[in-house]
């Protein structure tokens, strides 16, 4: 029974997962410029990574290996913000103007 | 130096390097001293802990971690380490053995041969690859300068 | 079970035509990035954690950021074009190299994987270390055990190209000193 | 457990413990590395002797030394094997090691890295002569590449970094090519060890087996490059010619000459003479790419004008015909292969030393440049007109002996192209030294526009400005030695007879 | 075909990198670019070791302290050892060579071989 | 039984997760400016992470975790290299 409970509560974090991640895919392909991007991929992804591993926690069980996937998620949820940060200040900084609304009235610009 | 290095990071990035860099300072020497029984080792362990050097100079500015780390530190690390690993060995042929036997050292003072390679592993690959990397980073940062009056490469 | 494998496969020849084309240094970099990620995750589904740690820590940190600290202290060409254009003679040439490869030693090596492979089931060396570790060195990671006791000399003369990088680079850029 | 069998661990060790001495004493004394290169280099070659005595069985009854480090059995560990091959090849590392560091005292760069830079190459050179397996090979030759690039790229002209940097891509490249040799041995026999893969090779994989030729087949492309064969030999004349003058002998001498030693070894002790004569093509191709070497370097040898890069084209075409001899599978051309190595490394050392004291005292580098030498600087010009001479393979000198072998050995497998070729090289060989000797002796110095001002070869600002009585003293010596080994070529024979007979045991 | 390629997916994999790395050496300009390929090559030799160790099914080579070590299917360490080792100097090579390019473009201010060319011809 | 089905619950979810991690290379290709190479690497470099650790529930290796840690420590820095690159060479990188 709880075996059973565990292994639908594995395949739902795992699906979850994959959903965010594909989700954040998507952002990433197709959203318009690096600054939405970057909102999509410090987010999204960061949710999705976090049920994936969530899942595997649950899967290894009660051993030093499910520290170690706490421990992950929390770098995880440190880095990857930074990172977005420093990519979109990076963006600001070679001048690259985000892209506004007048811009997208002149048509798809990608 | 060629580029004043005078500009501190964000203060997002300060932070997360503040939190990050114990953190993989830790693992890195976790790393080290944990190889035995799981994977990873002294290399990866060296290499970590050297690429937290790393870390810290892009948050603080590559210059003033240069002068907070002294030559005479990453000069004995390397040196050093090169001289534990080779210490080990020729202590090993001096009680009558061959280069790294550490079988000898069990025989003659009663040490297992895991804390033999423990030594090479923490005293010497740890210490020459963590002194190397830092080594390596800021000898590239500080680039090089051309003796020739000619030379083409005032970059800036 | 290979599925992963294969999809892995794709991902890392990807990475790699790419980074052969980009003719924009910076992204080549990042882009080798992308493949040093892909190398470790296969290198970890094939079951060598070791090698996908050194991987990890060597592609992520290390190679990376020495690659990006040398562009940085050089120039980044400005160009249009942001692909190479394809060189056919030398296309040409690693394409034979490859299709001779193919065709002569791939069908002569074991498949991947395969327990009866010579240099897997050898039980003269292999066979041995894997029988033998605990026992003669009192580690259980036998990669640890070969590396430091078995093999100590190959780890002797890696610690000693590592300083003979440090020496190299200092030597290279007219140094004296190592900070 | 006997002394003896303790000398090859130091001889590596020791080098490479002592090379962080300089970095360690920078920190309090200048300047302390020339002191430091030299008393470890002269104790190396003290103890080379010590062990080539042994091995010779002018001590105890001969045989090979081998150290198994460790103390693992060699189908597990790494052993330092020290034959009659390995032991000649290890004195002439340390005794050119010892002996160049007379001309680098004033002429060469100063530094304590170079210094270190210096032993990290010693110990690898000793690394790559005396191991045992197959990978550890492989860490040597890197060690050696390492060293190597460094001591180019000491120089301060900015060629030198552009040389430097075209060597270490091929060079990286050749040895990882041999790599993949490596590989593919492991993968078809489960062992790394070379004794062990010359049985393992024909019982667990066959001669025929697929990947055993593949094997061979990178294991000779990528020595090829590290020893400079034609067409993959456009690193060396760039590497000779900007590496500053008191790296040149040292590399010119050594680092090649030890490459192609590896190949000797991994040649005819892993693969073996029975592999070379079974596999089709095998002997024909080692044979052809030597033969092509030979021919292209010495023509291109002969078009240069600039002393050092001819010099290193020369190395080319000498490489050609020891790889040639190799491909002959004989037991003379064998010992030829090695007198031969052995003898071009001296001379070597000793035209590029040469090469350096005149840049230094009559800051001639052109063909051209060197006219009247003879006149103004009689040791010098004599010292390198015998040393020409010698490479020419002029009895009695010890060019001769490896080129009298070689022929023989041509002449012993029907090879006549082989002979031809080696024919054709003395002819073209004689061609560019016979330039230079009539620049020297019978061009007055008034005839031509020459610099008088002496070349820089300093990396750290002081220019020597003097030729030192033990930068002379060097020269006249390798003169002298390349023609009293001439006369010892029965000693060579015999001295080299039981690893011969070995290898050839089985066919 | 097919076949031999799915089940030699990794030395097939290492032919094709070894070709890239080739290709990026040969034809690329830029000296950056031609190290990066030099690592690429040898990447491709590391996969091919690791693939030679691999075993189906079996675990990492970590024996854990076990009567019968022998009969466990564990993949061979001693290849990984060699990896481990070659991935090190394949560092240590590309750290040199970035220094050597660090000064080549200092002294001659390109990267691109072909006006490395033309410049040290006017020199 | 269920374990088996676990494991490979999980070692296809890793290969759907590479099959992702493909199409974002996408951007890693197309994208207009570096930034965007660099975010999408960043994001692979999160994928490489999960994966990791699916991996290492799928084949019962718990080592494996470790490598993913080591990543998760360290795939910012390239971004922050880059960042701080841009920022004191004023945009030319």
């Amino acid at each position: 029974m709880i075996e059973t409970v565990r292994l639908w509560a594995i395949v739902v974090l795992v699906a979850f997962g994959l959903f965010f991640t594909f989700v954040s895919a998507v952002g990433v392909i197709r959203l318009p410029d690096v600054y939405a991007r970057a909102h999509t991929a410090s987010q999204t992804d960061t949710l999705g990574a976090g049920l994936a591993l969530a899942a595997v926690a649950l899967a290894l069980g009660w051993q030093s290996a499910t520290i170690y996937t706490v421990l992950l998620l929390f770098f995880v949820f440190i880095t990857n913000p930074t990172a977005a940060h420093a990519i979109a200040r990076s963006a600001a900084e070679s001048g690259i103007e985000p892209l506004t609304s007048d811009d997208l009235e002149e048509g798809e610009r990608r | 130096m060629s580029y004043q290095d005078t500009y501190s990071e964000s203060q997002v990035i300060l932070t997360a390097v503040k939190i990050i860099a114990p953190f993989t300072l830790t693992y890195g020497l976790f790393m080290t001293f944990h190889g035995a029984d799981t994977p990873g080792g002294s290399f990866q362990g060296g290499a970590i802990i050297g690429v937290t050097v790393l870390m810290l100079a892009f948050a603080f500015g590559i210059e003033p971690t240069r002068e907070w780390l002294r030559n005479a530190v990453l000069v004995g690390l390397v040196a050093g380490g090169v001289a534990v690993f080779i210490g080990v060995g020729l202590a090993a042929m001096a009680l009558g053995g061959n280069f790294l036997e550490y079988d000898r050292f069990f025989e003659v003072w009663g040490i297992r041969q895991k804390w033999g390679m423990e030594a090479i592993e923490i005293g010497g690959i740890a210490l020459i690859v963590a002194g190397v990397v830092i080594t390596l980073f800021f000898a590239t940062a500080a680039g090089f300068t051309p003796t020739r009056t000619d030379g083409r490469g005032e970059d800036e | 079970m290979s599925a992963v494998a294969y999809t892995l496969v794709v991902f890392v020849l990807l990475t790699a035509v790419a980074t052969a084309l980009f003719r924009d240094v910076l992204s080549a970099i990042v882009v080798f990035g992308a493949y040093s990620l892909g190398m470790a995750i296969l290198y970890t589904f094939l079951l060598a954690p070791d090698v996908a740690m050194t991987e990890a820590a060597i592609g992520a940190g290390v190679t990376t950021i020495l690659l990006l600290l040398t562009i940085a202290r050089t120039s980044r060409p400005s160009s249009d074009r942001i692909f190479e254009r394809v060189n056919v003679p030398a296309l040409v040439v690693c394409g034979a190299f490859l299709v001779v490869m193919l065709a002569t030693v791939l069908p002569a090596t074991e498949a991947v994987g395969d327990p009866e492979a010579i240099a897997w089931a050898n039980p003269e060396v292999t066979g041995y270390y894997i029988e033998n570790t605990y026992e003669d060195t009192g580690v259980q990671n036998a990669v640890t055990a070969v590396l430091a006791a078995y093999r100590g000399f190959d780890t002797f003369g890696e610690a000693v190209v590592v300083f003979a990088a440090g020496v190299a680079t200092l030597l290279v850029l007219g140094r004296e000193v190592f900070a | 457990m006997t002394e003896a069998a303790l000398v090859p661990a130091l001889l590596v060790v020791v080098p490479i413990l002592a090379a962080t001495i300089p970095l360690a004493l920078g920190l309090k004394v200048d300047r302390n590395g020339w002191s430091v290169a030299a008393v470890v280099c002269t104790a190396l070659f003290g103890a080379t002797i010590y062990l080539a005595a042994v091995v010779y069985g002018v001590v105890g009854s001969g045989g090979r030394v081998v150290h198994a480090l460790g103390g693992y059995p060699r189908q597990y560990g790494i052993e330092l094997v020290a034959d009659e091959l390995s032991t000649l090849i290890a004195l002439l590392v340390t005794g050119v090691a010892a002996a160049v560091l007379a001309y680098t005292r004033v002429g060469g760069p100063r530094g304590n890295t170079f210094y270190s830079g210096w032993l990290l190459l010693t110990g690898g050179l000793l690394g790559l002569t005396l191991t045992g397996d197959v990978f550890n090979m492989f860490v040597f030759l890197e060690i050696v590449g390492l060293g190597t690039y460094a001591l180019i790229a000491s120089g301060d002209g900015p060629e030198s970094a552009v040389a430097a940097l075209k060597y270490l891509i091929l060079g990286t490249v050749g040895a990882s090519i041999y790599l993949i040799g490596v590989g593919f041995l492991f993968m078809s026999t489960g062992t790394l060890n070379m004794i062990e893969l010359s049985t393992a090779v024909p019982e667990t994989a066959g001669y025929d087996h697929t990947l055993v030729r593949a094997a061979f087949a990178f294991v000779f492309v990528g020595f090829a490059i590290k020893v400079a064969q034609w067409p993959l030999h456009t690193w060396q004349p760039d590497a000779y010619q900007h590496a500053p003058d008191g790296v040149t002998p040292l590399i010119a001498a050594l680092v090649s000459t030890v490459s192609a030693y590896a190949l000797g070894r991994v040649l005819y002790t892993v693969f073996g003479p029975e592999f070379l004569a079974v596999t089709p093509y095998a002997t024909e191709v080692i044979v052809a790419v030597g033969a092509v070497s030979v021919v292209a370097g010495s023509t291109l040898a002969v078009v240069q004008r600039d002393v050092k890069r001819m010099l290193a084209y020369s190395s080319v075409s000498q490489f050609g015909l020891i790889v040639a001899a190799y491909g002959l599978v004989t037991e003379t051309a064998l010992i030829g292969a090695i007198v031969h190595l052995v003898g071009h490394g001296l001379m070597k050392a000793g035209l590029f030393v040469a090469v350096g004291v005149v840049a230094v005292g009559y800051g001639a580098r052109r063909v051209e440049e060197y006219a009247g030498l003879a006149g103004e600087r009689p040791f010098q010009a004599g010292s390198i007109a015998v040393l020409l001479i010698a490479l020419v393979g002029i009895p009695p000198s010890i060019g001769f002996i490896g080129k009298w072998y070689i022929a023989v050995g041509a002449i012993e497998a029907g090879a006549w192209i082989v002979a031809g070729v080696i024919f054709l090289s003395t002819m073209l060989t004689l061609a560019y030294a016979a330039r230079l000797l009539e620049t020297m002796y019978f061009t007055p110095a008034s005839a031509t526009d020459r610099a008088h001002a002496p070349a820089g070869v300093a990396t750290d600002g002081g220019t020597p400005s003097r030729v030192t009585v033990g930068m002379l003293a060097l020269v006249v010596g390798v003169a002298v030695t390349a023609v009293a080994l001439g006369f010892a070529g029965g000693t060579f024979f015999e001295l080299l007879d039981p690893f011969v007979e070995e290898v050839f045991a089985d066919v | 075909m097919i076949e031999l390629l799915a089940s030699r997916y990794a030395y097939a994999l290492m032919f094709v990198l070894l070709a890239i790395g080739l290709y990026m050496m040969i034809a690329n300009e830029n000296l950056v670019k031609k190290l990066i390929g030099v690592n690429l090559f040898q990447t491709a030799i590391f996969l091919f070791f690791v693939a030679v160790a691999y075993v189906e099914g079996g675990s990492s080579p970590v024996v854990p302290a076990d009567p019968d070590p022998g009969a466990q299917l564990i993949a061979s360490p001693l290849p990984h050892v060699i990896v481990l080792t070659a991935i090190v100097v394949g560092v240590a090579l590309t750290a040199v060579g970035l220094a050597l390019i660090v000064r080549i473009y200092a002294e001659y201010g390109t990267l691109r071989e072909d006006t490395l060319r033309e410049v040290r011809a006017d020199d | 039984m269920t374990a088996e089905l676990i494991d490979d619950i999980f070692l296809g979810a890793a290969a759907l997760f590479v099959l992702l991690a493909i199409a974002m290379f996408y951007r890693a290709v197309a994208g207009p400016t570096t930034q965007d190479r660099l975010l999408a690497v960043n994001v692979l470099g999160t994928n490489t992470v999960v994966i990791l650790a699916l991996l290492a529930a799928g084949l019962d290796q718990p080592w494996f975790l470790d490598v993913a840690l080591i990543y998760a420590l360290l795939n910012f820095l390239m971004a922050v290299a880059v960042s701080k690159f841009t920022v004191d060479r004023g945009g030319v990188l």
